[in-house]
């Protein structure tokens, strides 16, 4: 492989997004859960499962089952973390921040700096729905819808 | 593509010019140059189109959506950009409201399939004119035949002009669930007035589906400034490949009609129990669609929109005005429909001689017109002939090339008397 | 068009000279020579296809049927004598059997609707296999939901070949009207004995479509010595344009069909009250046809013909069993499916990489495969898999590229572990 | 117009059609008859409506209306008269090679003499079928079928 091409490729597939994904923290279902949904890529077959416990009005802990690949798990994983600790409408925004970050590889803001990891899915203009189908599930289940899809 | 300066008309400077962007123009027929009047059948293709089509398969081609690498990445992007780009040409609020079909017969037979077989119920009816193609007869035939929906026709003037108040009346029982409606006719050159019609279809409570197949051809299209619930066209008139048509709708009535066709590229997900659907616009197009096609129409429309409608719409209608001025003075020579608001299509009979004959004498002249009943036969029952010869004109036509049809109709004359 | 001398397969000197005539095989992605090994999806177009294409478009292009004109008359003959083609590509016995459609999924659609929605009755089923693509598997759902007729599927072995026994009682109860099947497996690239096949069917009373979209790229196919009822395929996986398919369909079937799109072209005569269709194959081609794809079909006919069936499926088998030799010596990669009789298809999955991470590390080594369930869900969930990786070889697939493919899912293999 | 393209039109239209298309003699329903059909050409609207009168096997007299091109009423007159002492076989093998001599501009036998002037129309492939259709309706009334179409 040249040397851009690593790059791009080591970008893509940096430490964490390895490490995630071959051992996913929050890879599980909760056994008790406030709401759940899950998300389809129907182009390439992702999917993507979460389950969501509250507390008060925020987030207290997620768990998730996914089908895909490296980088649909780890961001999956990556969400898992982030979300905790938000309300409905702070986990939609970031999860709005999630996908700009992944389509453009930029993004302001410290509470963005444990995603950016999936900032290297930009070069690889379709796989961009796999960091962001997690986050898609996520506001489905705060929304109260049971599905989602990321296109 | 040469580019020409904003202007009212096209000089003759400028069209000689653009005539250079269409290879086939510099053909001849039976050793004559060729005269090409049959555009409203099928437009020929500028070099750009040809370009588009050619470079993708040489250079960026693979299936689309599913694909991974490079090829189907670029192809893809490339595919789905056509979208955005026929959602900017009829100002459509969302880009996934635009569905690819081969046609505008398979976008009406769309609508006729998922919307008329679930939204409309039977007792309902559909209204159509006494103007329209075949393809906005046949479909709703079926669709009354099977479902016991009525089906309305509005006739139309003397003139040739839609009857506003006799479709008021067909409306006005709230029965009509659909006005699908040509928004300019393919035999008469007519312009329906397509706003006042949608206002009329909706205050009665029904949606409206205007066949642009001619009308996209020769004047821009706003979709939301008609107030349409459906525009359908083809690219092929437009200038682009065969192949590729285009639906478009409103994403509340889209999101709630059921597939048509299905297949790969439609679903969300499959098992023998239960399939979902994907959202639109890929709800409706099932398979692998015409991708080179798609790529070829954006190349088209880029044309289109680098000449402009308004100067593409005046010198069309200039070039009507002098047909029909210069039509009228042959002997024998009858025009069908007086419009006040036509597009550059004109039908004629001859006294001594039939269409076909006219066309065949026509044609050994190199000059290329259409003769028969165009899909229209309910039209020319009414009209009462059996057919008619049709000139059409397009942004490549010239003032001369109607002064050649006009001294080879004269010619025609002779021969038949 | 590069001819190479009549051979049992091709010689690396004709593979040279037969690469030579498809332009896009001189592309590099990432800065690397392509390597095409996703050819299943879409085959790449040989220069003369896209010849034949740009030469209509520039040359002598009009729309057809109704033309008397020569442009129209020279059009028409073209995409007319595509229909004679197709009819001796397959050994149809009547040319008015070749119908024209977008592609397989329109096809197959089209006799669910026609023949599915008025020749089969409520109470009757429809069989497909385990391993259909989802075009052959949602439209039979829309049928049952929408009209009661059964659906049932025809398991395969753990080899990935069609469980012949088990199909035969499917059948015993006579129910079934139609079994329609793949030809050959777009995933596990399994051919089913498509002989055996139909002449179970018919046994039993039940007439036998094949979704021949994989199988006719590699393989001569005869629908008479097959005793086929339809066979179904897409233009674009046989080296032609996209935009065009064919079904084609035993005349009395066709016949006794009623239309399914309604449009110019297919009518015989209309009337408000009542209108008669065109005879086949016009009754099911509404609207203006894929034309300039038709056309560029036939070249690409011609071009599979110039080779020849013989050599493509001998260079085909040695590029497959290649392939299967050298993947199975890959750590921790399995081959799904392992049928006798197979095609040029090779799907399989890694243990530490996903198949989507799999194709974008080949894909930075210019190695482009297909990833993910292609379009065959049901049969994923069967062999217990989300999604696999694709191998898909073609007349212009080299062993080398086989070795490369190789080299790039060690270097894959590695970078996950 | 040039001169090749004269003689082409020149043989089209030559002197027996002219005068036949413009005042057929046989253009006319007939008042008594056994046996009628029409033909239709779906692609261009050209119809012929023919009746036919016998006389013990024979065909004794044809009336035909048709709405189409010169060349499509002079070939149902022309048919009017060569069909007549004819048998239902003899009418069917004779359209034929009308047809043949349509498609090629030639074609053996006396009998084809009096439609020889329809050979023009083999230059003009698209027209074929205009000297084809009233042999279609003939046809279709003698087999008693009331429909043809010449596509
Ligand atoms: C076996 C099979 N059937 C059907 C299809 C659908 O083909 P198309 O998308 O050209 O309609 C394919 C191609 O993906 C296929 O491999
Ligand atoms: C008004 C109108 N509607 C429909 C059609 C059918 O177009 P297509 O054959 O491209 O589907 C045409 C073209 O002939 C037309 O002019």
């Amino acid at each position: 492989m040249t040397e851009t091409i690593q790059n791009d490729l080591a970008d893509l597939y940096e430490r964490t997004i390895m490490e995630r994904s071959r051992k996913p923290r929050h890879g599980t279902r909760l056994a008790c859960f406030d709401v759940s949904a899950r998300g389809d890529n129907p182009m390439c077959g992702d999917r993507v499962e979460v389950w969501v416990r509250r507390d008060g009005g925020r987030i207290a802990e997620v768990g998730f089952e996914a089908r895909g690949c490296a980088i649909s798990i780890a961001a999956a994983d990556l969400m898992a973390d982030a979300a905790v600790g938000l309300d409905a409408a702070q986990a939609r925004s970031l999860g709005e921040r999630v996908a700009s970050l992944a389509r453009t590889g930029a993004g302001e803001g410290e509470d963005l700096d444990p995603l950016r990891p999936l900032a290297g899915v930009h070069s690889f203009p379709s796989r961009v729905k796999c960091a962001t189908l997690a986050w898609h599930a996520l506001r489905a289940a705060l929304e109260g819808k049971g599905e989602a899809t990321s296109e | 593509m040469n580019l020409i300066a904003p202007a009212q008309t096209l000089t003759s400077a400028d069209l000689t010019r653009l005539r250079a962007d269409f290879p086939i123009l510099a053909e001849k027929v039976h050793g004559r140059p060729l005269v090409f009047l049959d555009s409203a059948a099928s437009a020929q293709k500028p070099r750009a189109v040809i370009d588009a089509m050619v470079n993708t398969m040489e250079h960026a081609y693979a299936n689309v959506h599913r694909g991974l690498h490079w090829m189907s990445e670029r192809a893809t992007e490339a595919y789905e950009s056509t979208r955005d780009a026929v959602a900017a040409l009829i100002n459509a609020p969302d880009r996934h409201e635009i569905v690819f079909t081969r046609n505008v017969t398979e976008s009406i037979n769309l609508v006729a399939h998922s919307y008329g077989r679930s939204l409309l119920k039977p007792g309902q009816a559909v209204v159509i004119s006494a103007m329209e193609h075949h393809s906005n007869i046949v479909p709703w035939q079926l669709l009354r035949d099977e479902r016991g929906i009525e089906l309305r026709v509005a006739p139309i003037s003397d003139a040739g002009e839609l009857d506003l108040a006799a479709l008021e009346s067909l409306l006005s029982d709230g029965k009509v669930g659909l006005v699908s409606i040509t928004h300019m006719s393919n035999v008469l050159g007519t312009y329906v007035p397509a706003a006042r019609v949608a206002a009329l279809a909706h205050r009665y409570g029904a949606k409206v589906l205007f066949d642009g197949a001619q009308a996209i051809v020769h004047r821009a299209i706003d979709v939301q400034a008609l107030d349409a619930d459906f525009y359908a066209f083809s690219g092929h008139k437009l200038y682009g490949p065969t192949g590729i048509g285009v639906l478009w709708g409103r994403r509340a009535l889209l999101d709630a009609m059921p597939p048509f066709l299905a297949g790969g590229d439609m679903i969300s997900t499959v098992s023998y129990e239960r399939t979902t659907w994907a959202d639109i616009p890929h709800k409706f197009e099932a398979g692998t669609p015409a991708i080179v096609e798609a790529i070829g129409l954006k190349a088209a429309i880029a044309y289109v929109q680098a000449i402009g409608y308004e100067a593409i719409a005046a010198h069309e209608a200039t070039l009507t005005d002098h047909a029909l001025a210069t039509l009228a003075e042959i002997k024998g020579l009858m025009v069908l429909g007086r419009a006040q608001d036509r597009g550059g299509v004109v039908s004629f009979t001859m006294d001594c001689a039939h269409a076909h004959d006219i066309a065949t004498l026509l044609d050994r002249q190199g000059i290329a017109v259409r003769a028969g009943h165009h899909c229209a036969e309910p039209l020319m029952h009414q009209l009462g002939v059996d057919s008619t010869a049709r000139a059409s004109f397009a942004l490549y036509t010239t003032p001369e090339e109607i002064d050649a049809l006009a001294a080879g109709l004269r010619r025609v004359r002779e021969f038949f008397t």
